[in-house]
């Protein structure tokens, strides 16, 4: 008889992870230290965070060695441990107008009140592959390390430039923008606590963009472009910002609002330029987009999404979309579900099979 | 003593407004007073254009006079005001007390004879199996062949279709017959076969107004000759008074 | 006596916080209530991916505690490769004893099948759900589908079973058959073979399915009217063995599976298999 | 304080009782007795179930709804956004109907009631039980102060799926379940029993 | 030339709220938290009214379109709350760190105690707020004078 | 002559009218804010249904109309004249301003525009059907000719596969669809074809009344005679009450003994059918007729 029988599912399962944990933990290269992920590997922190739906830069730091880079599963991971803590709080309404910007571009007009500053990016670097040398990048960080000392005193920054006024303002005051600001001021949508499904309030896709998978976002936006369903067309950028947002709470004691911490966002404010039948093609509206971490390409992609989604105003299944297909871990998770056994479902498969046939014949004979 | 009228007409005008020529207003009939009795058959005269088949129209109340009273008995010395009827009251009068047969049959495409003669026979009351046996014996009387009797009656012949047309008028005989030149197309055979069928009914007490283009049916049938000119009706005449110039001018 | 003296580092170990479980009971309480309708719930992540059982496991762990006796199955076995792995998780975190047979077990967790028997008036059955949309296949608009529901208008996926029929000359919906519970809501019964499909019906048992990735929580409790969506003169078909019988036990009175190009077959409840025979 | 915060293996006690209460209507379960020494069972439900997510209100006992309320964070609301209503005397109809039953698209939006039984003490009436859960020829015995409830909770309940579900707690901890599917047939009285 | 026309002080007090407490290092929290209890007579106060706890904060934020809130994701945190005779103290420190949590709790305690035993221990709070107000000022013009050369200079025009 | 009728009084007699089964009222719709001013400066005489206030657009302004059974009303009128709009209204797909729509069910009457969009839609399933212009408006094109009458039957709770086939052949050979096309996806199907299907669907549960749609524009001539003389027969045959709603004199002409004619929202004539082609009296109405007659 050919069956062998899959016993020792346990014993298996362990070898398994033994099997992960040993190459992980013991090899030939050195330790990886916290410190060097958060580090070195900035983005993809800052990448597993916003995805994660959770800040806390060491805890992530964590998860991505541990998933040994992949992203993914170092979500999985963060989020999974975000489920065994309770909720303390939910924070003050945090102005986004309360943010420090480290970066700050704004593509609509040459110069602005504020400037543009560049900040830490590439963008404007040629993408050439270094190929330095362990050893020779080394001695080049000592030489930096060594000029950077000498540097004499700190400059104080303008108010107007950490924390410039945005372009929407601006616009604003140029009777430029079409008024959607609200009168009353509604709960926000917990997608946390209540599955947000179509239709569903702006606050809840809000916060599912910001917590989405970067790429699965910017596939959306991309095939909302390019592929068979478009629904949007390209804005121009108002704000693109990386900048550190205070997190306060209030002090159940003296009833005061206390800063906890900064916690560094994109902020992205994506022009749209009105021209549906319905719409005041005199003036335009803005779409918004914000996550955690410094992740343009998310927040760009986020911020056009939101003001696709308020124009498309339920005509098509975007908001769906968004809402529903856009975490990674339910399309990751669900995707992975295929390794596991089926051979219960595939037994009745081929049982229905058999059974067409069966009629066929009846029908035929 | 006279006998209760069938259809009283009283005062009746009728006038067209044309808004494409500047609102102008063309008079069709003015103050047309008349009435039929039971079995009596009244043919209108009067040369082209006197108002003979708008008459007949305002009568039917395919036309909407502009003044004026149409009078029919619906059960025993009971009555109703045509023109004073709404829309729907008119179908319904229409369907079960008057019969209209017109020079032409505006036939619905892929309906058989039989079924144009059923349905009218069905719209004054009998049910289905007698308005089958109905139809049948009506067509037989206008001299419609049985194979003829499920064919489309948009693919007959002229001839074919008036008595296809005059079947559906007289079955199930109405209380009020209108004519309006039922035996234009008709071979000299089939023309007799109606004017018969016609007589008939007369005798059995249907009123009929009717408008002749020759001058042998109107004597063949008519009680009363009534002459309408240029809207007017300006005699009344015995069927045998009347003169060869209004029935050549007739037609 | 320093900060550290003051601190306790006892970690419990638990995979939900108390307020997750106390939100999974209240969905799993007003499923019961309104039997077949789907709850939506924040159902939160769990150290298994989605589509590994998460929705099965977090209310497995908010109904378990340590008194209770769990069974833990993957297509009928004891000993698959996921249904070891959440057997450790939901004994380690709930203390929780483990059995492999039905009838000692209090909360039976399980993807794709339910135990040939055993299951009685004190068990509680949880279903790993995938997709827990029955309508799926007729309307992917949510708005849509959500007002279905809501009015009960099922018309579509009789037309699709119809539709079916007349192409295939039978109903080829192969597992996770759509029945209609106590004549209100038609639900997804997750991929169970169709032979288990009888015995949701006026069940002694309580069943709740846990869909994780789609936020949902339903139930079948017990003795209810459990209809596989069927019409009256098609009748509702199980898997068919056509007389086969398992390699090991020698029984065909239980679900069997068959390995491929080969004429064995096996029981796909393994425990019901040793059981049987034990007793031979 | 009469009352205590439920550790988590006395929540879970606690929930499985009042599940066992939904999935087997009329039957009696049994809360923790170790709980109902301590504290009064009626109290038991909303320890176990609320939390900083959920609304509730004890109209009738607003002491307990205080306690309630500092140990479980829940929000005392009005009885119309009440997701959990405790009730220790039987609710007036105009009570009852004013309560959220929830739509066609959200019926769990419809309120958990949590209603004190005095089942020992006067429960002569026999009302027969039918629907999901129930065994053919389940029967109750409840006291005449529930009969009036029971015919205006079969009002609210009169648009399934929407309505509103109820636990009945007796003093020394027994718990009936009485979900919106369940149907109540009044027993004939004796004047009529002498039909058919 | 820019005008620096707003000092920094003016800026940092928009986004700085409160007195800078949660913000301290861990280590000098840690540090101070032990100073304190080392006192005589605190440690015999204290009591902990919720241990240190690690959770969560739901960070919402007010977006400047519709000026719409919504909830942007959730932040670490450790908590605590303690007494110090009659006083309260609460703490929300970020990340997991519990000494630190009790150590927040502890100052935030002793900065409302009036006693004059606790009088050194106010001190070094008040002492270890002073230090974390420069420390962040100093860090923000540290980052700025990094940045500023990122500015994209236009020439000027009246 | 006239002089000598003597002028006497008849007893009027009462008329077995048939009662109606579907009375509108004041039927309106807006698209845009509207006041008084604003409707009033809409209309035929206005020669325009856009307000030159505001914008709005008076698409359907005190539309008012009752149907017996087996009774065929014709709403005639060019495009945009709001015909469609009162269909529309009717069948559920759009939500009228203002006005009511009764249908009688049994001693019941009910308002269709007050009704929870749940009974409206049940209502569709049974009691009021709805023939479109464009058949994949009624019909589901992947599904085949059998299944889609099948909806509308399960939809009624009709649960036996073989009295559901039954049904649904005997309406597709009631609408000359050959059967042996029954299990062929109406995709496949030529636009008389799809059109036929529309309206075995719409028949499928036996309604009270049935709204056409332009039943017959876009097909062939001789195609469109076809269905034309199924829908007569068929409005014969089970005393529907029927709507028709046409651009097109021929179809009324067919089908309708009544008709609207509908001119920028507006009512602006109602007679008999054969009134309205032989006498017009609305400038309008004679403009319409005159070009059709064209």
């Amino acid at each position: 008889m050919g069956y062998v029988s899959a016993r020792g599912g346990l014993d298996a399962i362990r070898a398994a992870e033994s099997l992960v944990r040993t190459k992980r933990l013991v090899s030939e290269s050195n330790w990886l230290e916290e410190d060097q992920i958060l580090d070195k590997l900035r983005l993809l922190v800052d990448r597993v965070m916003s995805e994660a739906g959770l800040w806390d830069p060491r805890l992530a730091s964590k998860a991505i060695r541990q998933s040994e880079g992949d992203a993914t599963e170092a979500v999985h991971l963060l989020r999974a441990y975000r489920s065994t803590l309770p909720r303390f709080a939910y924070s003050e309404a945090i102005d986004a107008d309360d943010a420090t910007v480290m970066r700050r571009i704004v593509p609509a007009f040459q110069r602005v009140p504020g400037n543009q500053l560049l900040g830490r990016s590439v963008d404007y670097t040629a993408r050439f592959l270094e190929r330095t040398g362990d050893d020779d990048a080394r001695e080049e960080a000592e030489k930096l390390r060594a000029a950077q000392t000498e540097e004499s005193r700190d400059i104080e920054p303008a108010s107007e430039e950490i924390a410039p006024r945005r372009l929407m303002e601006l616009l604003r005051e140029m009777d430029m923008l079409v008024d959607r600001r609200l009168e009353d001021d509604p709960e926000p949508f917990d997608i946390t606590r209540t599955p947000a499904r179509p239709p569903a309030p702006r606050s809840a896709l809000l916060s599912s963009m910001a917590r989405a998978d970067t790429g699965a976002l910017v596939n959306q936006w991309y095939r909302n472009i390019l592929g068979p369903d478009g629904y949007l067309h390209e804005v121009t950028l108002g704000e693109v910002r990386h900048a550190n947002m205070p997190l306060n709470v209030r002090h159940p004691v003296t009833g005061e609002t206390v800063t906890i911490m900064q916690v560094r966002v994109s902020e992205v404010e994506a022009i749209e330029d009105l021209e549906g039948v319905e719409e005041d093609r005199s003036r335009f509206d803005v779409g918004y987009g914000l996550c955690f971490g410094h992740n343009e390409r998310k927040a760009i992609a986020m911020a056009n999404l939101d003001i696709a989604c308020h124009r498309d105003a339920g005509r098509t299944q975007l908001e769906q979309s968004l809402l529903l297909t856009t975490d990674a871990l339910d399309s990751a998770g669900f995707l992975e579900h295929l390794k596991l056994p089926h051979y219960v479902t595939f037994r009745s498969m081929i049982e229905r099979k058999i059974a067409v046939r069966k009629a066929r014949q009846r029908r035929d004979a | 003593m006279r006998r209760d009228p069938v259809l009283e007409v009283r005062r009746l005008c009728k006038s067209f407004v044309l808004h494409a020529v500047s609102g102008r207003s063309v008079v069709a009939f003015d103050d047309v007073s008349f009435s039929v009795a039971a079995g009596e058959h009244v043919a209108l005269a009067g040369m082209s254009g006197a108002g003979k088949s708008s008459l007949l129209k305002s009568i039917y109340r395919t036309y909407r006079p502009n003044s004026g009273e149409v009078w029919l008995q619906i059960h025993a010395g009971k009555y109703v005001d045509m023109c004073a009827l709404s829309d729907i009251e008119v179908a319904t009068i229409r369907g079960h007390e008057i019969g209209y047969v017109s020079q032409f049959l505006r036939s619905e495409p892929r309906r058989g004879a039989l079924d144009i003669v059923m349905k009218s026979a069905r719209q004054r009351g009998m049910n289905e199996s007698d308005a089958r046996e109905a139809a049948a014996d009506a067509l037989q009387r206008v001299g419609i062949e049985e194979r003829l009797w499920d064919v489309y009656a948009s693919v007959l012949s002229g001839g074919e279709k008036q008595r296809v047309n005059l079947a559906a008028g007289t079955v199930h005989p109405p209380r009020l017959l209108l004519l309006d030149e039922p035996l234009s197309a008709l071979d000299p055979d089939n023309r007799e076969r109606a004017l018969v069928l016609i007589s008939a009914l007369s005798h059995r007490g249907v009123a009929v107004v009717s408008i002749f283009h020759d001058l042998e049916a109107i004597r063949r049938l008519a009680t009363r000759v009534l002459v309408l000119e240029r809207g007017q009706l300006v005699a009344e005449r015995r069927p045998d008074e009347l003169d060869e110039r209004l029935a050549a001018a007739a037609r | 006596m320093t900060l550290s003296d003051l601190i306790d580092r006892h970690e419990s170990g638990e995979l939900l916080d108390e307020f997750a479980k106390r939100e999974i009971r209240r969905a799993t309480l007003a499923a019961v209530a309104i039997p077949g309708y789907q709850v939506p719930f924040g159902s939160r992540e769990m150290p298994v991916a989605r589509g590994w059982g998460s929705g099965g496991l977090q209310i497995t762990l908010a109904v378990t505690h340590d008194d209770d006796t769990v069974k833990v199955i993957d297509q009928g076995d004891d000993d698959g490769v996921n249904a070891v792995n959440l057997r450790r998780l939901v004994t380690s975190s709930t203390g929780a004893d483990e059995t492999t047979t039905a009838s000692e077990a209090t909360v039976t967790q399980s993807r794709h099948r339910i135990p040939e028997d055993g299951l009685d008036e004190s068990s509680i059955l949880v279903l790993q759900v995938p997709v827990p949309e029955p309508l799926r296949g007729v309307e992917r608009d949510m708005r849509e589908l959500a007002r279905m529901h809501a009015e009960a208008d099922y018309s579509r996926m009789w037309v699709s079973l119809y539709e079916d029929k007349v192409r295939n000359g039978v109903i080829t919906q192969t597992t996770g058959y759509p029945c209609l519970v106590n004549e209100r809501y038609v639900v997804a019964t997750t991929p169970i073979p169709r032979w288990d499909i009888p015995r949701l019906h006026d069940a002694p048992f309580l069943t709740l399915f846990g869909a994780g990735r789609e936020k949902r929580i339903y139930a079948i409790p017990p003795y209810t009217i459990v209809e596989p969506l069927t019409f009256e003169d098609v009748p509702f078909e199980v898997e068919d063995s056509d007389g086969a019988r398992c390699s090991l036990c020698g029984k065909s009175e239980s679900f069997l599976v068959s390995l491929p190009n080969s004429t064995t077959w096996l029981c796909s409840d393994t425990d019901w298999c040793a059981r049987q025979r034990g007793s031979r | 304080m009469r009352l205590a915060p439920l550790t988590s293996k006395d929540s879970t006690l606690v929930f499985r009782a009042l599940l066992q209460a939904f999935a087997f209507p009329g039957r009696v379960a049994q809360l923790p007795p170790h709980l109902v020494a301590r504290m009064p069972a009626l109290s038991l439900p909303l320890l176990a179930l609320t939390d900083i997510e959920t609304s509730f209100c004890a109209p009738d006992e607003p002491e307990l709804e205080g306690e309630i309320a500092t140990i479980t964070s829940a929000r005392i609301s009005n009885s119309r956004d009440a997701q959990f209503v405790m009730h220790r005397d039987v609710p007036s109809r105009e009570f009852v109907i004013g309560l959220g039953r929830g739509t066609s698209f959200r019926p769990e939006l419809g309120a958990r009631m949590v209603l004190a039984w005095n089942a020992p003490f006067d429960a002569n009436i026999e009302v027969g039980l039918g629907g999901p859960g129930v065994v053919p020829g389940s029967s109750l015995r409840v006291g005449h102060d529930l009969v009036e409830f029971l015919a205006v909770r079969a009002e609210v309940n009169a648009q399934p799926p929407a309505g509103i579900d109820c636990w009945l707690v007796s003093t020394n901890g027994e718990v009936v379940g009485l979900p919106r599917t369940t149907q109540i047939q009044m027993q004939p009285t004796s004047a009529t029993a002498g039909r058919n | 030339m820019r005008s620096h026309s707003r000092n920094f002080a003016f800026t940092a007090s928009a986004y700085l709220a409160g007195d800078m407490l949660m913000q301290a290092t861990a280590h000098r929290l840690i540090e101070v938290g032990e100073q304190c209890l080392a006192m005589p007579l605190l440690a015999d106060v204290l009591k902990i009214v919720h241990p240190p706890t690690v959770g969560l904060v739901m960070m919402q934020v007010r977006e400047p379109v519709r000026r719409e809130r919504f909830y942007l994701g959730e932040v670490v945190v450790t908590r605590c709350e303690v007494l110090v005779g009659e006083i309260h103290g609460w703490a929300m420190v970020s990340g997991e760190n519990k000494e630190a949590a009790l150590a927040a709790a502890l100052c935030d305690a002793v900065t409302r105690t009036t006693e004059s035993e606790f009088a050194e221990a106010r001190t070094a709070v008040e002492e270890l707020c002073r230090e974390t107000r420069e420390r962040l000022e100093g860090q923000v013009r540290r980052e700025w004078t990094e940045l500023a050369p990122t500015r994209v200079d236009f020439e000027e025009f009246e | 002559m006239n002089d000598t009728f003597t002028e006497r009084r008849y007893d009027i007699a009462r008329l077995a009218i048939p009662e109606w089964l579907l009375k509108v009222e004041r039927l309106g719709k807006v698209y845009g804010p509207y006041d008084d001013e604003i409707i009033a400066s809409t209309g035929s005489e206005r020669d325009t249904a856009k307000s030159s206030i505001n914008g709005s657009v008076v698409a359907a302004w005190d539309v008012s109309f009752e149907v017996a059974p087996g009774e065929a009303l014709g709403i005639v009128g060019e495009s945009g004249s709001g015909k469609t709009t009162v269909l529309r209204c009717l069948a559920g797909d759009f939500t009228p301003s203002t006005g009511s729509a009764t249908i009688r069910l049994g001693s019941d009457d009910v308002n269709i525009f007050d009704v929870e969009p749940a009974q409206r839609r049940r209502l569709r399933v049974d009691t009021v059907s709805v023939v479109y212009q464009d058949p994949s408006e009624g019909l589901k094109m992947n599904v085949t000719a059998g299944g889609n009458i099948a909806e509308p039957l399960t939809a009624a709770g009709w649960r036996n596969f073989s009295k559901i086939r039954a049904r649904a052949s005997d309406l597709l050979a009631r609408t000359e669809v050959p059967l042996n096309r029954m299990d062929d996806l109406v995709r496949a199907f030529s636009g008389g074809m799809r059109q036929r299907v529309q309206i075995a669907k719409a028949l499928a549960n036996s309604p009270s009344v049935v709204l056409f749609d332009e039943p017959t524009t876009g097909l062939d001539a001789s195609v469109a005679a076809g269905v034309l003389d199924l829908i007569r027969s068929l409005l014969e045959e089970h005393r529907i009450a029927a709507v028709v709603v046409s651009h097109d004199f021929s179809v009324i002409e067919m089908l309708t003994s009544r008709c609207l004619v509908m001119h920028h929202g507006r009512i602006v004539e109602s007679a008999l059918t054969d009134q309205l082609l032989e006498d017009p009296h609305h400038p309008y109405t004679q403009r319409l007729v005159a070009a059709a007659r064209a």
